[in-house]
């Protein structure tokens, strides 16, 4: 049996992305800068994409900018609201500790520029309060970004009562929506979001395009100088098989988010109930508030990767926070940000589900994890301290 | 170009010397947890003979291998031979670790050092002290933390 | 007949490049920093993409670095050695004054970042001479970035050589070679090359997917922060069927190079002498020096838009440097570099072949052409003042 | 979403009233070339009707066609009708044009005017100068440039 559970990562791509990529691929591959008819068909496509794309965020076409992925839509809107900023005397950027690196690598180099950052400390269920972000917006405060839901441990923040509290002190907020977009309810106008990332491959949709949207008004830096393209906001010849691939996949996603939510959810349910069984175990992330098809546990004693690797070697596709995954002495900055040790933040496991993965797989896994998870404690020192009592038990 | 080389999956996945020796003649035991990496390695020693190594490590698949294949290299090699073992000679031996990972190897050098010093001191027989050093002089925390 | 000239905006995609990117779309889709062998299969096929484009350019696997596009590429390489200079005090740049946008834009930037740019001047026939750049050199000069050929007239440059004067005064040079990869030869050890930049979609690739070559030894400077991919140097979830796209279309175009040159050439000198018989009309760019597939005129007293729409109309897909396909007033900054007037600016011609055009194409753009220019002349107030002896013909 | 609407390819591909008028009653021009768009337009007039009108245009696919559609508008009409033509009727009866390519239609009026002013000036008929704005007042080529 061949699992993956590795969703939060990538997804494989869905007929109807492939599909409606290949006719911009095989036939109609002009640039859409071209006059002649098969530039212009290319500029239809892209401009139809647009309205599909805009139309699943509520937003309106014009405050579509499609970039190469969520990385680059990061740096592009938190660079943007920087300078907006700047230009005001307001240089001071309020995010979390448990963001993407796309975002804190970002903020690294705000801070270099003369910006001063506040990462707000995340409680242990990963949410951060909008009262937490009201007590720390400041007169120069320019942006709050913050996750829509975060990559590792799937818990959702309360985007809508964090954007309030910034509108009502008149800052702009960002929110990277890359976990989100597809699996979530998004409606930019509703929940007041004035800039959002998302990325394509994380819906079963194309990698290497994403999308910045930006509320109009709000007057983008570029991070690609060059050609006109996207309004002279980002350069670059446009990938039309790749933007209309992700408008057709982040269509099919909202058109079954809620019986595809359902799905996952239940699956979720049934992984965690099985594996919280495992002792010395804990969840990682918010039970309720949670992407409905992430699970991201940390097992006391054993070590991320080795888990990973046994566990694919019996089919199953899963991540891990483990600083060995990365090739870093520090596991990860998420579960660190939520309070657990370095010693137990190694033993992390993430199963992420899509609407494809089944009862039959969670059953598979359900049995095989624990097994695994135990043979790796048979031959850990660690979990030899721990039942011998030379250690104490932290989970 | 897999993430390891075949030696390594088969160290790590059918890893040779699983265990501990009860009343083993040394222990010894390297790295910590909090950089992800816990090897203890048991060497039972009979007239200067390495006649039975088991480990147990907490650590990442090119730890876990590192160790098996350590252990190999040094059963049933008299105690002088298995001080010479080197990390190096273990990556060469697993045909190859990823840059970022040779520190387990380092880590396994390590181990066995630190067991052999422990046979040594409990039999009272004296060595030269920078034949071992400790798990902090190989740096490779510090380097990485400081990145 | 639909005849599809204007491959230097872009190319139909080769079957072999779809042919690649298809089981990465569809069976591969791993992300290749995933440890589980679905993520390690995309690594594999990420690892040997950039073999080949590696090999392909002469150069070692480790100087190469993916992007989003040619444009992407040029922004890093000048933001890079920029900020190398910088830390030296070296803070000018070289160009030329009819560079790509992706590189003049940059170049602007830099400039309000305390940099001082010179654009050389280029001859008529779009050439800079090593020389030139030999005497622009001062001793806090840090790069010279010339493109290999340019786009709208197709004349290469003096590449070697100027890489030569560069080097024995020390200074990077870069070179985007949008439109020379894959058609002219290249490699970057024996040109000296510090710097080069790409774009899969000249060469039937994918777009949306580039190249920055970089020398070993040449520290990047991020443009897209956020994970460690590509030696950390470029954030982002790696377009591995893009990439894979690309490495297969590069590899292929580089086997066929010498062929596919000489069948382009040919037709690119029939065109050139058909068109030449059209009366006060000239070619721009040297004639010799000239990419295999580019063909570019000025007809006086038309307008460039029109005589492609109604190029288009008779099935030719062709271009215009005519400021009118660009909603600016102001015409090619290519064509006024090399000393166009804005007048004849305004009518200008480029058809960009590839190596499926065939002859019998050629003979029906050769039927075609003069007859629109003729039509477009016949209601021209320009060209009856020119006829009538009221203005003076320029060409 | 062509670049241009049904109709303005209608006019760009079949131009009305494509020529010149032998001893025009009202000849106009505007624009330059440099800019990149000329028109002129030739007005036959009796007795305060244009019974005909030709038009030459260098410029691009929106200029021929605003060109072309402006004749069409003011042929046979009264000058006093031809003189309320706006840039915006000429637009709309495009069914629109890009937001950068809107300055063609202010060209085509222009022409028209230019061509009336000229009958006016040649048969000595009196009339308010505010109605005929000098190209230069359009100011695009100026806005255009200062970007
Ligand atoms: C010479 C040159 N440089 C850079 C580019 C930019 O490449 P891309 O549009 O793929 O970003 C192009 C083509 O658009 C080009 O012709
Ligand atoms: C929360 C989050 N933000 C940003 C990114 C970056 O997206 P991409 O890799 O497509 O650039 C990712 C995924 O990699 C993510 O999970």
């Amino acid at each position: 049996m061949q699992i993956y559970a590795d969703n939060a990562a990538t997804t494989k791509m869905s007929r109807t992305a492939i599909e409606a990529m290949l006719p911009y691929m095989e036939t109609y591959f002009g640039n859409p800068s071209s006059l002649h008819s098969v530039g212009q068909a290319a500029a239809e496509a892209l401009q139809k994409a647009r309205e599909s794309v805009a139309a699943a965020l509520g937003a309106d076409p014009r405050e579509i900018t499609f970039t190469s992925g969520g990385s680059e839509a990061d740096n592009q809107a938190i660079v943007s609201a920087g300078n907006l900023g700047a230009k005001k005397g307001k240089k001071h950027i309020i995010s979390t500790a448990f963001e993407h690196h796309a975002v804190l690598h970002t903020l690294k180099k705000m801070e270099s520029q003369g910006f001063e950052v506040t990462l707000l400390p995340v409680h242990e269920n990963g949410i951060v309060t909008a009262e937490e972000v009201a007590a720390a917006i400041r007169p120069d405060t320019c942006l709050v970004t913050i996750m829509f839901a975060n990559n590792e441990i799937g818990s959702i923040q309360p985007i809508e009562a964090i954007s309030r509290v910034c509108h009502e002190k008149g800052v702009l907020f960002h929110t990277d929506a890359v976990q989100a977009a597809g699996h979530l309810p998004i409606n930019v106008k509703e929940q007041e979001i004035d800039m959002l990332s998302l990325s394509a491959h994380k819906f079963h949709g194309p990698k290497g395009v994403g999308v910045l949207y930006a509320r109009r008004g709000i007057a983008l830096s570029n991070i690609i100088e060059g050609g006109a393209q996207e309004r002279g906001k980002r350069a670059g010849t446009e990938n039309i098989p790749g933007i209309v691939g992700m408008a057709a996949a982040l269509h099919e996603a909202c058109t079954h988010m809620t019986e595809n939510a359902a799905h996952m959810t239940a699956l979720r349910d049934k992984l965690i109930a099985g594996l919280e069984k495992i002792p010395h175990g804990a969840l990682n992330g918010d039970r309720a508030n949670r992407l409905p098809g992430n699970i991201n546990f940390c097992f006391e004693g054993i070590e991320g990767e080795s888990l990973l690797l046994l566990l694919d070697q019996k089919g199953i596709c899963a991540s891990s926070g483990s600083a060995c995954t990365s090739g870093s002495l520090e596991p990860s900055h998420v579960l660190l940000a939520i309070g657990r040790p370095h010693e137990v933040a190694h033993g992390s496991l993430r199963l992420s589900l899509c609407e494809w993965n089944t009862e039959a797989e969670v059953d598979y896994m359900l049995q095989e994890i624990p097994k695994v998870v135990d043979y790796l404690r048979s031959m850990s020192p660690v979990w030899k301290d721990l039942t011998s009592g030379k250690k104490k038990f932290m989970l | 170009m897999a993430l390891y080389s075949e030696k390594v999956m088969d160290h790590f996945t059918h890893p040779r010397n699983v265990g501990e020796i009860e009343n083993a003649d040394g222990v010894g035991q390297v790295g910590n947890a909090k950089c992800g990496d816990i090897m203890k390695i048991y060497l039972k020693i009979d007239n200067d003979v390495i006649t039975d190594v088991k480990f147990n490590t907490f650590g990442c698949g090119s730890a876990i291998a590192s160790s098996s294949m350590a252990t190999e290299m040094i059963k049933g090699k008299p105690v002088s031979q298995a001080l010479e073992l080197t990390n190096k000679a273990v990556v060469e031996a697993l045909d190859g670790l990823p840059a970022y990972k040779l520190h387990c190897s380092v880590l396994a050098e390590e181990a066995v050092k630190s067991a052999l010093k422990d046979y040594y001191d409990k039999n009272n027989i004296a060595y030269d002290h920078s034949l071992f050093p400790n798990c902090e002089d190989c740096g490779y925390c510090e380097i990485k933390k400081e990145k």
